[in-house]
């Protein structure tokens, strides 16, 4: 017990928890777009797993990390729009549609890698460039609060503001309203002239969008190469962490959080020979009960109000 | 009259992707300032064809000319621009969003980047004074009645600007006071300068507010007319090609013991709001008793509960003495109990299944029609031809799917489903909504037999027409409570039942006491 | 009617294979140095000896296991993904009764079999009672629940059915009375296939000729009108996907006592994905489940011999399966022809007789 | 690419020519993928080495079988029944496929690598195994590691930890890490070793995670065993400056173009071989002294294992360490040193082991 509370209340364990949120955030954030355009994207698995790979493709091609994710960037809204594609004008099942992207990406990536680089596995033997690191001035003297906020991955930082920026965007913004108005109603979004398909086609668009700065992450962050399916299910994870989120901005990030943290533990808990496949648990088993119990709550709060209004109703009478 | 017509529509043809030919080489046109009728039974065509002038649907020939021009609304947000505004048959309201924001939906007034919600409040406040349609702002759509949510759709169509106005059958959930409301405000608008297309399929209400009218029969147009030069009686021979008489010919009721007993019956609505507040009311054999009320006045809730469709808050509910409150459906059902649900798409039919199996959905675990574990595949064949030959269902044969029927059709199917397991308690949720005459007609003798043949019935309905018809005893539901019972329905009338609806008139407990007839 | 629908839907799905096919042939003519043995090899490679036939046939049988279960699961609209799960620790757990348990011959496979299904239907069924219960999206669990699956089988295969002697780590090996017989001469098609032969039978005549397959259709195409005939629906969704799980842990504990030696899955083995494409490809109906997994192992298994006697890779497949599994689900694909046919056959109709089309749809 | 193109026409001719009697034909069948830049990488280097070496001589061929383990027995039973000369394959995994195809193709020669046949258990007299002493190798990395995290290098800290990062915890990889730990404790026995295993040879993102968590604790060296997936230790070395261990092949070189700075904290490599173990059995075949029936361990004196002794290693490592490692190295040749080894340990005396570093 002892050290597994010295293995938290470590700096560097929260700042290991923050960096390993951030890909999951992203894509948490382009889950909850698409959500609330009411079409579900499960293909952000395969979409990060594709600008994961354009990123390191195009530094290496540019010698230019900022290019590469510009790349990644275009390729990930070009990917959304695709899906989008699939399932408003050819009308295939958008759970089909992304399951079929997904196992399209993960071998049409190590396709591409070994035409390319002549490699199946992983692309090392690409130079491929890294986003930098940032010191934030002052804060990095702070103690603990420094070392756990400061020196993050550019993308990080990003990733923090975007919850601020979704936030804003869905609720102040005429297009967010629409997004919203389209994935409740979406007779009477048409009703009023505004296209469904085209709002929920800009929102998928945006999904792939977002999803790409988490992918951009993993190659070119979080490590510095592509590997075979090295998103290994965070785009899944992102799916649970937006619903347990209740498809808030916030609370996807509270949940993305939550996340993070378990996967962090699990990273270290090994070290005190937890069996690994165990520890290796942790994050997903988190993540349902997570899910269960924002559900729950929800569902207890529905039959509390129905005790409620039983009860109501024997003073009047 | 092609130089008076401020708008016309020209040979319009429109197949939908079922192979419906819902408009057939329609030519249609308005003048500046009229109010417009346009009537027609149900699937004749009046909806669709307003939805291809709002830029919903696209027909596949046909011109739209708006002031001489040829226009193309090829999305709403085109006919909008070019003045058109469409109030539709169902809401089109985001529910979880204010007044003010489902105003200004599609056309939001920015400040920046983001949506200037203050101008949205003003201008909605200031708009609806002017025409005198009163609303507030700021409440959100999804706690407010019809009559209010009505008068949001007619001032959102205004806000964009719409000088002709399309509104598909806005009285169909009114009460006659709200109607005549309606009436008046559309009058003002009419005298501000604004044309109307009306919709609907209650004759009397085109005599007293349009100039003109329409009639549109099976895809094709059948005339137009000046309302002063045509009686109601022409107008319904045009619309369904023969007369018809909708009067329901059945003798006295003979009521016996009580089948269904209510309790104080507590309901909570989808929001978790009490939308039935303590109910008590009894059906007896023999007996139709007609629930009478505004749509969403807890009519809806009170047929869950009593159906088990979903938990009962509180009180009791008893079908031949059996309490059903701890009961599964499958268990009220064995009872006795038979439904016809309010949304026949919905609970009614599977719409990708054959007739044949719709048909089996409440008795696929009778001995008749399954074994140990095999289906019987040859009862269930003579079971659906009978009752499409009963029925008079129109179809190809008992194995085509039923979303490739016709509403009505649809309906039949439902019913005889329902009526074929000689049920004791029939609760019947507008049984006839939107299906034509001769439908309406047949489904309304065959209840009335079935009281006949010793059932209860309990019918829960918002046509007055169709309640003061077929009840023996009326009971009104305003806001969740019973505010009069009438133990004779044929000495009512719809003006006075108008007023119970509207929670202008209350009866004494006492009165209302009379429904439950036995503790 | 009813037939130019089947007639137009198959030919629906032959062009959209044909597309896929033809997108495949553009990409090995472009990446290729040798497009001729690539592609002879990709096409007609399987067909080219009994063994390689027979390595088609021995994938069909996990596809048609996976494919059966995802079909009974998305029959009842339970988008529940976790077949994956199921199908590994299915075979998890079966590998320990096979390895552990002595049992007489024909007795000792059944015993595994139904035991790994027991645990493949646990697996799918936490899901579908976690939504049950407490409303969690069962696509969103159960993806959750893959992942628990694979770490949990891995911990326990490590822990308690490790060969120590072995250098992986693998369980100890099967006992032979536990394995499945090779049935055809020369191949390794394994008595699995007449297992499934006899579960696409069985799953058929469930879903269409029993009350408890007819209970699951009406609750997967209006789950309302469902539950107002009186069906418990909950209990539709949890036993879809129990049996759902069922074959697919079934399917598991086949697949690894009829083609392995030990327990030696080291990642999860993708069938469960595969599920889905069979099951979509199927129209989610068991009779033609076959019918898909054969065509799916074929394209797999001519593109692994494809990769193995040319220079393009087998990676290949991806770009085949994904462009097919998505236009073969597009209503939208030649919608507009469709549309074109439906428009001419209405008014055509109208000018013979005269009427709307009422008549025409009856 | 010179050299793809080459394996490429190989294929080619493999494929669509008839083959010369006169021709060596070897098949390398690879029960995993190329890119992996340690075991598989290092096996087919020596299919290069060899086509280098003889030129038109022999023709060598390299088959990914992948990682499904359901293509393996066919594939191996294809090869055999073509007409190769060679048939090598690798990894304890496809073991028992052999020891089930051999016996059938008694006329082919098999050569398996890293794991051995059961001789005693069938007539393999057309097999020759070979196995690599990766624990004798790994104590002196091992060695080197501990007396780096004592020593004052720029980049090590005053803590008395060094990391190990498995793929899986399976014997092969134990036998490094029983190896690696005997070297530390032969230096220092207070030195402790945070040991993780990532659960898979493929995922670096996990490995960088877990190698991070590793420095984290004050391990200021660590040493990766995990194939493609122990590259993200070697990308959390550069992010936090602390050294790194690689395996199989030479890691450093592998970066010392495209990233340098990275490339300079890979101390050295624990090498295995596998491209000098094949190319010296193809050798031997030609010369007719391939020990087929038999199995080999081979180790420092075949040069099938060592450390990298590269311009790295030499320009990082001070010259006492580096002279006391090759001080150990050469008591392992000579026997003064006897390394335990892993395989035969129930998971029991393992955890004894691992927790009397802990
Ligand atoms: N949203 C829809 N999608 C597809 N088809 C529809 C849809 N809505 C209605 N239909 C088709 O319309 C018909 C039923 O619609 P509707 O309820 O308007 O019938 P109706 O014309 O009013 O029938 P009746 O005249 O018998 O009352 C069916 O043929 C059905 O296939
Ligand atoms: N979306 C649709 N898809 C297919 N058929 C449809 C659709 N909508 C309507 N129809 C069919 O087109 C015909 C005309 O329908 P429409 O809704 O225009 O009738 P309506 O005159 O408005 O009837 P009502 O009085 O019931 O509103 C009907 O037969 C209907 O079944
Ligand atoms: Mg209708
Ligand atoms: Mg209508």
């Amino acid at each position: 017990m002892k050290d597994f509370l010295q293995i938290i209340f470590t700096t560097q364990f929260g700042y290991s928890v923050l960096r390993v949120t951030t890909p999951i955030l992203f894509a948490a954030l382009a889950a909850l777009v698409s959500d609330r355009a009411g079409v579900i994207n499960i293909a952000l698995e395969g979409i990060m797993l594709i600008t994961a790979l354009t990123g390191v493709l195009f530094s290496t091609w540019f010698h230019s990390a900022w290019l590469g994710l510009l790349m990644a960037v275009i390729m990930g809204t070009l990917t959304g729009m695709l899906l989008g594609y699939f399932h408003l004008k050819l009308k295939t099942n958008v759970i089909l549609a992304a399951v079929a992207l997904n196992l399209l990406a993960s071998g049409g990536t190590i396709f591409v890698l070994y035409l390319i680089a002549g490699d199946k596995g992983i692309s090392s033997s690409l130079a491929s460039l890294t986003l930098p690191k940032i010191t934030i001035p002052l804060l990095d003297k702070i103690p603990v609060l420094g070392p756990i906020l400061s020196g993050h991955n550019v993308l990080t930082y990003f990733a923090l503001l975007s919850v601020f920026l979704m936030h804003y965007f869905i609720y102040k913004t005429p297009m967010g309203m629409r997004i919203r108005a389209v994935g409740e109603n979406p007779e009477a979004a048409d009703s009023v002239g505004i296209g469904v398909k085209k709002t929920q086609f800009i929102a998928l668009a945006m999904s792939g969008m977002i999803a790409s700065f988490g992918g951009a992450y993993m190659s070119m962050g979080y490590v510095s190469w592509f590997s075979r399916d090295m998103t290994a299910g965070r785009g899944f994870i992102a799916l649970a962490a937006e619903a347990m989120g209740g498809a808030t901005p916030i609370g996807s990030f509270l949940a993305s959080l939550l996340f993070g943290f378990f996967d962090a533990l699990s990273n270290s808990l090994q070290l005190l020979r937890v069996p690994a496949e165990f520890v290796q648990m942790i994050p997903y088993v988190a993540t349902v009960v997570g899910l269960v119990l924002y559900t729950a709550a929800k569902r207890n709060q529905y039959q509390r109000m129905l005790i409620k209004i039983g009860r109501q109703l024997e003073p009047e009478k | 009259m092609p130089d008076d017509a401020m708008l016309r529509m020209e040979k319009i043809t429109k197949v939908y992707p079922n192979g419906i030919v819902a408009n057939n080489e329609v030519d249609f046109s308005i003048r500046k300032g009229e109010i417009h009728a346009l009537v027609g039974e149900n699937g004749a065509g009046k909806s669709t064809l307003m939805r291809i002038l709002f830029g919903l649907e696209e027909s596949q020939k046909g011109r739209i000319l708006l002031n001489g021009t040829e226009i193309k609304n090829e999305s709403p947000h085109i006919a909008i621009a070019n003045g058109i505004g469409m109030v539709h048959q169902h809401f089109m309201l985001v529910p979880s969003l204010t007044v003010a924001e489902n105003m200004i939906l599609g056309v939001e007034p920015k400040k920046g980047l983001r949506i200037d919600l203050q101008k949205a409040i003003k201008d909605t406040r200031a708009l609806a004074e002017k025409y005198n349609l009163a609303v507030d702002p700021l409440a959100k759509v999804q706690f407010l009645s019809v009559g209010i949510k009505q008068k949001v759709e007619i001032l959102k169509a205004l806000y964009r600007g719409a000088e002709i106005l399309i509104l598909d059958e806005p009285t169909a959930v009114l009460t006659p006071q709200e109607t005549k409301e309606l009436f008046s405000e559309l009058k003002l608008l009419k005298k501000q300068g604004n044309t109307i297309i009306f919709i609907s399929h209650k004759l009397h209400e085109v005599k007293e507010l349009c100039d003109r009218v329409t009639i549109m029969r099976n895809g094709r147009i059948k005339g137009t007319f000046n309302t002063a030069d045509v009686t109601p009686t022409d107008i319904s021979r045009l619309m369904v090609g023969r007369d018809v008489i909708l009067e329901v010919e059945k003798d006295a009721a003979k009521p016996k013991e009580i089948v269904l007993s209510v309790t104080n019956l507590v309901m909570a609505n989808d929001l978790g709001q009490r939308a039935v507040k303590g109910v008590s009311f009894q059906v007896r054999k023999g007996e139709i008793l007609g629930i009478a009320g505004v749509e969403g006045n807890g009519q809806r809730e009170l047929v869950k509960g009593v159906t088990g469709l979903e938990r009962i808050a509180h009180g009791e509910v008893t079908i031949l003495g059996e309490s059903i409150n701890r009961k599964a459906i499958k268990e009220i059902r064995n009872l006795g109990t038979c439904h016809i649900p309010e949304d026949r798409m919905t609970y009614g039919v599977a719409k990708e299944m054959t007739i044949e199996q719709n048909v089996l959905a409440d008795k696929y675990d009778s001995q008749d029609y399954t074994g140990r574990i095999l289906t019987k595949p040859r009862a269930i064949r003579d079971l659906s031809q009978k009752l499409v030959e009963e029925y008079q269902i129109k179809c190809s044969s008992p194995l085509q799917e039923v979303g490739m029927l016709s509403g009505g059709n649809i309906q039949k199917v439902v019913v005889a489903r329902e009526f074929s397991t000689n049920p004791q308690l029939i609760i019947a949720d507008q049984p006839t909504r939107g299906i034509d005459v001769g439908s309406t007609e047949f489904i309304r003798n065959r209840l009335v037999e079935l009281r006949d043949e010793d059932s209860a019935v309990m019918l829960v309905s918002a046509d007055l027409n169709e309640v003061l018809e077929l009840s023996d005893s009326l009971i009104v539901m305003y806001e969740g409570e019973i505010t009069a019972f009438f133990e004779d329905a044929s000495k009512v009338s719809e003006e006075e039942l108008g007023l119970y609806m509207l929670g202008i008139k209350h009866q004494t407990p006492e009165e209302i006491g009379g429904i439950v007839y036995e503790k | 009617m009813k037939n130019r629908k089947l007639a137009f839907e198959s030919l629906r799905s032959v062009l959209a294979i044909a597309i896929s096919l033809a997108i495949a042939l553009v990409t090995i003519l472009l990446v290729s140095d040798m497009p001729g043995t690539a592609l002879k090899a990709f096409l007609f490679g399987p067909l080219d000896s009994m063994r390689h036939f027979g390595n088609v046939l021995e994938m069909m049988i996990p596809l048609i296991f996976t494919g059966l279960a995802v079909s009974i699961m998305f029959s009842a609209a339970q988008f529940n993904l976790g077949a994956e799960g199921a199908f590994f620790m299915g075979a998890v757990v079966s590998s320990f009764v096979a390895v552990q348990w002595t049992l007489p011959v024909v007795i000792h496979p059944i015993v595994s079999i139904l035991i790994g299904g027991l645990t493949g239907a646990v697996f799918c069924g936490i899901p579908a009672l976690l939504k049950v219960k407490w409303g969690a999206s069962e696509l969103v669990s159960s993806l959750m629940f893959n992942y628990i699956a694979f770490f949990f089988g891995l911990y326990l295969i490590n822990y308690f059915l490790r060969d120590p002697n072995a250098g992986a780590m693998v369980s100890f090996k099967l006992l032979a009375s536990a394995k499945l017989p090779y049935i055809i001469p020369k191949t390794r098609v394994h008595f699995g296939i007449i297992i499934a032969a006899l579960t696409i039978v069985v799953m058929y005549f469930f879903v269409y000729r029993t009350r408890w397959g007819y209970k699951t259709l009406l609750t997967g195409l209006n789950s309302q009108f469902a539950k107002y005939a009186g069906i418990k629906t909950a209990v539709v969704v949890i036993s879809a996907q129990v049996i759902g799980g069922f074959i697919a842990g079934a399917g598991g504990s086949i697949e690894l006592l009829g083609l392995y030696r030990r327990f030696s899955w080291q990642q999860l083995p993708g069938y469960g994905w595969s599920g889905v494409i069979v099951a979509i490809l199927a129209r989610r109906n068991p009779a033609y489940v076959p019918l898909a997994a054969f065509f799916l192992a074929y394209l797999r298994i001519g593109a692994d011999l494809m990769s193995r006697q040319s220079d393009v890779q087998n990676e290949i497949v991806a770009i085949i399966q994904g462009v097919m599994i998505v236009l073969i689900a597009a209503a939208g694909f030649l919608e507009k022809a469709q549309y074109r046919m439906v428009f001419r056959d209405a008014t055509r109709d109208l000018t013979n007789v005269g009427n709307t089309a009422r008549e025409v749809g009856g | 690419k010179a050299e793809e193109e080459a394996v490429k026409e190989v294929k080619e001719e493999v494929a669509e020519k008839p083959a010369e009697v006169d021709v060596l034909k070897i098949v390398l069948l690879l029960n995993g993928n190329l890119g992996d830049k340690s075991f598989f990488d290092s096996a087919d280097n020596g299919m290069k080495m060899l086509k280098e070496e003889y030129g038109d001589k022999i023709e060598t061929r390299t088959i990914e079988m992948s990682y499904d383990e359901t293509k393996w027995e066919p594939t191996l039973l294809d090869v055999s029944e073509e007409d190769y000369d060679i048939i090598i394959v690798g990894t304890w995994q496809i073991t028992e496929m052999l020891e089930a195809a051999a016996p059938m193709y008694p006329d082919n020669k098999y050569v398996i690598f890293d794991t051995a046949v059961n001789y005693a258990g069938g007539d393999f007299s057309n097999v020759y195994s070979i196995g690599y002493k990766q624990n004798e190798v790994s104590f002196v990395a091992g060695a080197l590691a501990a007396k780096v995290t004592v020593s004052d290098m720029p980049l090590a800290n005053k803590d008395k930890v060094v990391g190990f990062l498995g793929g899986m915890d399976i014997p092969v990889i134990n036998d490094f890490l029983v190896g690696y730990i005997e070297g530390v404790q032969y230096v220092d026995k207070d030195i402790k070793v945070a040991i993780s295993y990532i659960g898979s040879f493929s995922d670096s993102p996990k490995g960088k995670e877990m190698a991070l968590a590793q420095y984290n604790q004050g391990a200021d060296i660590g040493f990766n065993v995990a194939g493609q997936a122990g590259l993200g230790q070697l990308d959390a070395a550069k992010d936090v400056q602390r050294y790194a261990i690689g395996v199989d092949s030479d890691q450093a070189l592998i970066f010392v173009d495209s990233d340098p700075e990275k490339a300079n904290l890979i101390t050295t490599s624990a090498l295995k071989r596998v491209d000098n173990s094949l190319f010296r059995a193809v050798t031997m075949h030609m010369e007719g002294t391939a020990p087929y029936g038999e199995a080999e361990v081979l180790g420092f004196a075949e040069e099938c294992v060592g450390l990298a002794n590269n311009d790295i290693f030499k320009s990082v490592v001070p010259k006492d360490i580096r002279d006391f490692v090759l001080d150990v190295e050469q008591k392992i040749i000579d026997g003064e040193i006897i390394v335990s080894s892993a395989f035969g340990l129930t998971t029991e005396e393992l955890n004894e082991i691992r927790n009397a570093v802990k």
